[in-house]
């Protein structure tokens, strides 16, 4: 049935109809509204049978819904940018344990400089970490991608992110399909660990491996992705059979047939993408974009695929491997290593600026010329920066570079007023 | 006395067991039928203080639970020594995650468990006094805010010991670490430093709090099993010397240990609410040299010449826990 | 030269492989020692390495292939593994007051060398002259007598380099008894007897 | 489940790593020699019955303390118990009461009528001379071997010098005539008023295979002292043995008694009892130098009993008696100083030991007599093949307790002799001393000391002066006991092994080390409450 709701509270309301047990909360922005649902629904009994544990910290929180999940409860968390990596030690341990929670992310930018808006610096620095990684493209997709998360999670003993864009997916009102509990019990089944804490059959769980098997249990979490890969599409289409919506699998192709320019990115920005893509369509522009859903895995062979028939990729990335570039656009290189072509890594809307549609347009016509740096980064205020560095040359201890930079901007501002 | 004193009985009254008393009034280590919880081929060193009191306090707590317990380990030489790959010494469901979070997994278990309507398991959750005092000091301290239906036993050994013996928060003033020399003009750690996670925990007003040593196992029994039957967040510190670690002989880990309790320098008691409510008087009242000589990390306050000045504030140390906690007051009968 | 020493956590395996390079760096060579790196406790099995050359060594790899072995604790000699990769033409150390029959590996060594296979009572010489039963420093005296590879002079140099002072000296004392006890070819502990 | 590989791992699997061949050292369970035990003149084995005691099994106690000695209920009464000067309790408070435990255990035996059963006859038949303790010991030992045993006994009633030497205060005769016929009920002859005085023609004719001798020493020693006719000089075995056949020998108001042995004490406090108001003991040393035991000089102090210390006495009339003060000299002589004082009394009894009577023995051949005492080496035996010897008539000290010993001892090696056999006596094991012990376990417990008649019935009665322990009492004191050096299955072992390396055997069965697992830490060995572990190095 159709609401017109926040997306915090349509993935809350998404969540409570997988029936969690154990729901670990902490407040960080912009995950918070997610969390604050859920305990409410919890105190009044809406959500029966679940226990919502209000935790000192992130690291608390992952640790809790780690004991929950090994003890065989169906477990829940969320958190954003600095949380995520002050639970890090407990993010990799939980896949490493092979423990399936499922934890959103509202993905945020990482300070210094504080910065609470959002990009994807946060859930980039744990794409390494084991867990499975699903971007929402919408907040229909990302309420829908919590149902197959759960149990693409229980199937494989994996734990999965759910990224949605922080404040731009979080904290818009759309208008969301919500699942029924009768579609989602039917979908869901209950959850069955595939090891557990018992005393009626006990084991030691979280044992000391050394050189001699170490790799082994490496490799064995790796080969568990690659089942994901499998996995993931299938459950997309028995999702699309039960609730009649397209919702995750590995990655979507938008107008790619004959397109020569191919964008790529991840997340909410795809719809920014499609509205350029249309409009340069409309003026006989051959091209396309790709969205991709599944980011750990990553999807080689579907990334190949879908660029088979591409002459440049420009692939647009909300992070910045700082002293590189591009993530995202690495791991499309490798997609395509065996047919090369010219990529170009665009960094844009980091902490929260905004991607317009117009930037985008001029942005891909410059590819087309071929006229782009390896790595742009969309909307730089040079001005601001080349005085920065000239400050930086001229004198030693020219402060925060943050602080001068806003200071210029209010320069520039009340030069234009 | 936290136990009852075994009337008209003399002849190893304070031993393991006691052939002369029913079953049930002895020891768990004393019944042949006992969990083992943790069992033999362990790698723990020789006399491990910890590898004892872990066996007592566990095998105490399925018997309080009837074996419907889980335990939750942190990173530490019990996790280690305990299950390397590809062998456990563990008879219990144990888990162990990282060094900094064995409370909150425990709390995360004890909720799972409420949310599965499983009253009858028991949950616990141990580490080190690294684990417990340092590291893992805010998640202990969030489990205990909570009240989580947890029991957390810190082994206590005063060090870090599988990192090889360095400071801790809970090292006492002027022992030797691999962080604290005996070099210097102040050898070993400095005085007025240090925690005491008790009070701590204490200060929390949880149900039940209390002090144990491998020095006296019929009070670490009672208060474990005691423990075991509350429901609510509960702590208990357990004194464990670490032969290695503290430079004593592996044969000497209990006499060590009493020594501790008996000059006053480990007081043992029992707090509910907050409230101090029973403590354990010292039998045999000893000068804290006593524990000191029997330690190498100590050797620097005997060696080349008697340090007067840090024996006497140890000693003022051991004093103020007497008169604190009143360790001097007869036995209730 | 790769010699491989095994022994038991707190039996001061590693010293003694540190002790061997530091002889032989006294010696104008190159050396390198390294523990097989482990979380084990006093009393668990270990392991420690040493290569002698006169290049410099490269490899980091774990010595497979030894020319040596000491065996600081007999209570291994009957752990598997234990003679792997021995070279034919090696040499064994190994802490004993009992000889290779009563040690029940005659057979194991069969085709060692004869004198390539010694037994010395390091722990018995280290209580008697360090006073504690920590074997590492005597052995490589014994080491030293065996095989010809080090002076005893650089091993003593290089115990006293270790642990300067008294601990030193007794040490040194212990390791040149063994030294003594292993050069006076004691047939007892010959092999082909 | 299909459990994650490596992470997650079955229970207890580690038994496979077996850490014992970390050791250097081995504990063993070994069985150290109780002092109490050692100390025993009679050979008891006091920890292994009052490990029975203390579990209230008083049944098996007794039986184990009868292997060794016959006469608890006299011993409990007259032994001066060495043990308790032995006891490791000691250290702790006070040494554990074991003579009242015994006296305990010997008069529920009595009580209750236990008895003793003989072995299977052997067909030799051994003479035992003598019905005192070490006789009747001997007799005792000898019958449970199965061989005959007929004693001559020149008395009209059997008991020696427990019947004739300890007044009834001390032994009552109702326990002595019990314990007695318990040994007869086993099939022992005693025959009266038979006196020994040819033992080589008694041999010759009657056929024995063996011959005890336990004469005992009857013969009171004399001192010269001159003395007109109407002074009343008695000798102390004869005032005793008079009072037991229930005469009232005439000693007057005021009794002198020249000696300071036990039997001074006994007759001096006999004599009080017959109605004497002053007693005096007259004696040529201090009391540091007495021979009798302090218990019974307090009892006699209680009892009103006065002492004259370092004199002697030189010359006595009807009422008078001259004493010479003496002084000790740096060897603790006593030496005449020349000053002399008269005292008045009305009788002297003259306690100054006793001597063998070897008349009988004159005819034997190859038996040697030194100093007044027959020598025997270290089986028993005289110099004559075949005849054993013991009590007081050997060269030792003259207890009761040394006495049962003596008996026992001969009794074995006769035994021995019978089958052309030497008795190879087992080895006795190290000694348990205090330091062995770790006293942290026990609790404090003092000595439960038995009730005292009270002063003012003593003076006029024979009643017995010292009363025994209720059952209460006697379970407590056997509950004192530290069990030093012998496993009484306290559990530390099992308990405190850091790698559960002990095995529990169950009741009775003690423990068993599993070496696969002990890593030869010695906590077993050093939390042990009694010593009964030791640590033995592993050879390298």
């Amino acid at each position: 049935m159709f609401k017109q709701i926040e997306g915090s509270r349509a993935v809350a309301e998404t969540v409570a109809l997988c029936r969690p047990e154990v729901i670990c909360a902490y407040p960080i922005t912009p995950q918070t509204h997610i969390v604050e649902a859920l305990g409410e629904m919890v105190k009044s009994g809406d959500l029966a049978g679940c226990e919502f544990v209000n935790v000192e910290s992130e690291f608390g929180a992952l640790s809790v819904a780690i004991g929950a999940s090994a003890a065989g409860a169906r477990t829940y968390t969320a958190t954003a940018s600095q949380g995520l990596l002050f639970m890090a030690e407990a993010v990799y341990n939980a896949s490493g344990l092979g423990l399936p929670i499922v934890m959103t992310i509202g993905n945020r930018a990482i300070g210094a400089p504080i910065n609470i808006w959002n990009d994807h610096s946060d859930s980039m620095s744990m794409r390494d970490a084991g867990w499975i990684q699903l971007f929402a493209e919408t907040n229909q997709e990302a309420a829908d991608l919590h149902i197959q998360a759960f149990r693409l999670a229980e199937e494989l003993s994996c734990p999965v992110m759910v990224c949605m864009d922080g404040f731009i997916l979080t904290h818009a009102y759309d208008r969301i399909d919500l699942a029924t509990q009768e579609q989602v019990d039917g979908w869901l089944p209950p959850y069955e660990p595939q090891q557990v804490l018992d005393p009626a059959n006990p084991v030691s769980i979280g044992a000391m491996v050394g050189p001699d098997a170490f790799s082994e249990v490496r490799y064995l979490a790796h080969h568990k992705q690659l089942r994901a890969l499998e996995r993931i599409p299938v459950l997309s289409r028995e999702f699309h059979e039960a609730f009649g919506r397209d919702s995750g699998g590995l990655l979507r192709s938008y107008r790619t047939e004959g397109a020569e320019t191919v964008v790529v990115a991840l997340g909410s920005v795809n719809g920014t993408i499609q509205e350029a893509v249309d409009e340069l369509r409309a003026d006989g522009v051959p091209i396309g974009s790709i969205s991709i859903c599944s980011y750990r895995p990553f999807p080689l062979e579907e990334v190949q695929k879908a660029l088979a028939n591409a002459k440049r990729i420009v692939v647009l990335e909300k992070s910045l491997a700082v002293g590189l570039g591009g993530m995202l656009a690495t791991d499309v290189q490798m997609a395509i290593a065996a047919r090369p072509r010219r990529v170009y890594t665009v960094i844009a809307g980091l902490g929260g600026r905004a991607i317009t549609k117009t930037s985008l347009v001029e942005l891909f016509l410059k590819a087309r010329r071929d006229a782009l740096e390896s790595v742009t980064f969309l909307d730089l205020n040079w001005d601001a920066i080349t005085r920065e560095l000239a400050r930086e040359t001229a004198v030693r201890r020219s402060g925060p570079i943050a602080e001068n930079i806003l200071k210029d901007l209010g320069e520039l501002s009340s030069k234009i007023a | 006395m936290p136990f009852e004193q075994i009337k008209f009985y003399q002849t190893g009254t304070f031993t393991v067991g006691n052939r002369l008393l029913d079953l049930s009034d002895r020891t768990v280590q004393a019944d042949i039928t006992r969990s083992n919880a943790l069992n033999s081929g362990h790698r723990a060193c020789r006399g491990c203080g910890e590898a004892l009191g872990a066996r007592y306090a566990v095998d105490a707590a399925m018997r309080a639970a009837n074996k419907n317990l889980i335990a939750v380990n942190a990173t530490g030489c019990l996790e280690v020594f305990s299950t390397p790959y590809p062998e456990t010494s563990w008879q219990v469901a144990w888990m162990h995650s990282l060094f900094g979070n064995a409370s909150a997994v425990a709390a995360g278990v004890a909720a799972a468990m409420k949310a599965k309507g499983r009253k009858e398991v028991r949950v616990i959750a141990q580490g080190g006094d690294g684990g417990t005092a340092d590291i893992g000091m805010g998640c202990l301290s969030g489990m205990f805010e909570r009240n989580d239906d947890v029991l957390y036993i810190c082994y206590d050994n005063e060090a870090y010991m599988n990192t090889g013996v360095q400071r801790s928060g809970t090292t006492p003033a002027a022992a030797r670490t691999a962080t604290t020399p005996s070099v210097g003009p102040e050898p070993g750690n400095t005085f007025g430093q240090g925690k005491s996670l008790p009070l701590i925990a204490m200060a929390h007003g949880i149900p039940y709090v209390a002090t144990a040593s491998v020095a006296n196992l019929h009070d670490l029994e009672f208060k474990v099993e005691k423990a075991t039957a509350i429901r609510g967040a509960r702590y208990i510190h357990v004194h464990v010397p670490c032969p290695l670690g503290w430079g004593s002989e592996p044969q000497d880990t209990i006499k060590v240990a009493r020594a501790a309790v008996e000059s006053g320098l480990f007081p043992l008691f029992e707090a509910e609410f907050g409230d101090v409510t029973a403590r354990t008087p010292i039998r045999h009242p000893q000068p804290v040299e006593n524990y000191l000589k029997l330690q190498k990390r100590f050797a620097h306050l005997f060696r080349p010449v008697r340090d007067e000045v840090r024996l006497t504030a140890i000693q003022s140390i051991a004093d103020r826990n007497i008169q604190r906690f009143g360790l001097f007051q007869e036995v209730a009968q | 030269m790769q010699i491989r020493i095994h022994g038991r956590g707190g039996q001061g395996v590693v010293s003694a492989a540190e002790m061997l390079s530091i002889a032989a760096f006294l010696e104008g060579r190159f050396a390198q020692a390294f523990p097989s790196f482990g979380s084990e406790r006093m009393g668990a099995p270990v392991m420690a390495f040493c290569r002698i050359d006169d290049q410099p060594i490269r490899s980091r790899e774990p010595v497979m292939h030894p020319d040596a072995l000491i065996i600081q604790d007999p209570t291994l000699l009957h752990q598997n593994s234990l003679f792997d990769g021995l070279d034919e033409s090696g040499y064994v150390l190994i802490n004993s007051t009992r000889d290779l029959k009563e040690l029940g590996i005659e057979s194991a060594v069969k085709d060692l060398p004869p004198g390539h296979v010694r037994t010395v009572p390091a722990t018995e010489l280290a209580i008697r002259y360090v006073g504690r039963p920590l074997p590492n420093g005597t052995l490589l005296g014994g080491f030293a007598a065996m095989t010809g590879v080090l002076k005893l002079e650089s091993v003593v140099a290089a115990i006293r380099s270790k642990f300067p002072g008294k601990i030193g000296e007794s040490n040194v004392a212990a390791a040149e008894a063994a030294y003594e006890l292993v050069a006076k070819r004691d047939t007892r502990e010959e092999v082909h007897v | 489940m299909e459990k994650p590989f490596a992470i997650t791992l079955d229970v207890g699997s580690s038994l496979a790593n077996h850490t014992g061949s970390w050791r250097t050292e081995r504990p063993v369970y070994v069985d150290r020699l109780p002092p109490c035990n050692h100390a025993c003149p009679a050979g008891e084995n006091i920890q292994a019955w009052l490990y029975y005691a203390e579990s209230g099994d008083y049944f098996r106690a007794w039986k184990s303390l009868v292997e060794n000695n016959p006469l608890p209920a006299i011993m409990g009464r007259v032994c001066y118990h060495p043990c308790e000067t032995g006891c490791n309790r000691a250290q702790l408070d006070q040494p554990v009461n074991i003579h009242a435990v015994e006296r305990f255990l010997g008069d529920e035996a009595i009580r209750r009528g236990w008895q003793f059963s003989p072995g299977l006859p052997t067909g030799k038949h051994v003479l035992v001379v003598g019905s005192g303790p070490s006789g009747l010991s001997a007799a005792y030992q000898l019958a449970r071997f199965g061989h005959r045993v007929t004693i001559y006994e020149a008395g009209p009633t059997a008991g020696g010098m427990m019947r004739f030497g300890i007044p009834k205060y001390r032994l009552p005769r109702e326990v002595l005539d019990a314990e007695i016929a318990r040994i007869t009920n086993m099939g022992v002859t005693i025959r009266l008023n038979t006196r020994v005085d040819d033992l080589a023609r008694v041999m010759q004719e009657e056929k024995f295979d063996a011959v005890f001798l336990a004469v005992g020493a009857h013969v009171a020693k004399r001192a010269y002292i001159p003395a007109g006719d109407a002074a009343r000089i008695l000798d102390a075995l004869a005032v005793l043995r008079s009072v037991d056949a229930g005469e009232a020998p005439l000693l007057g108001r005021r009794v002198l008694v020249y000696g300071g042995g036990n039997t001074a004490l006994d007759v001096a406090r006999t004599a009080k009892r017959l109605g004497a108001t002053e007693t005096l003991i007259v004696y040529r040393r201090n009391r540091e130098k007495m021979p009798a035991h302090d218990s019974e000089v307090q009892e006699a102090l209680d009892e009103g009993i006065q002492f004259k210390w370092l004199s002697t006495i030189k010359k006595a009339t009807d009422t008078t008696f001259t004493v010479e003060k003496m002084r000790l000299d740096e060897k603790g002589f006593p030496q005449p100083t020349g000053e002399f004082e008269t005292i008045e009394g009305d009788s002297l009894v003259l306690a100054l030991g006793q001597d063998v009577d070897l008349t009988f023995l004159e005819r034997v051949d190859k038996l040697e007599i030194v100093d007044g005492v027959v020598k025997v080496n270290p089986q028993m035996m005289t110099g004559h093949p075949g005849v054993f010897a013991g009590g007081d008539m050997v060269p030792a000290e003259r207890t009761v307790t040394v006495a049962v010993g003596h008996g026992k001892k001969a009794a074995r090696n006769i035994d021995a002799f019978l089958r052309g056999d030497v008795y190879a006596e087992n080895g006795k094991h190290e000694l348990a001393a205090f330091d062995k012990l770790n006293t942290w376990y026990y609790s404090d417990a003092p000595l439960t000391v038995q009730p005292l008649l009270d002063a003012a019935r003593r003076e006029s009665t024979f009643d017995e002066v010292v009363k025994g322990l209720d059952e209460n009492n006697a379970l407590f004191e056997a509950r004192r006991c530290l069990s030093c050096g012998n496993c009484f299955e306290c559990d530390n072992c099992y308990g405190v092994c850091p790698d559960n390396a002990v095995l529990k055997l169950g009741p009775g069965k003690r423990f068993q080390f599993n070496y696969d697992y002990c890593k030869g830490c010695g906590m077993c060995a050093a939390e042990c409450p009694c010593g009964a572990i030791q640590m033995v190095a592993e050879t390298i």
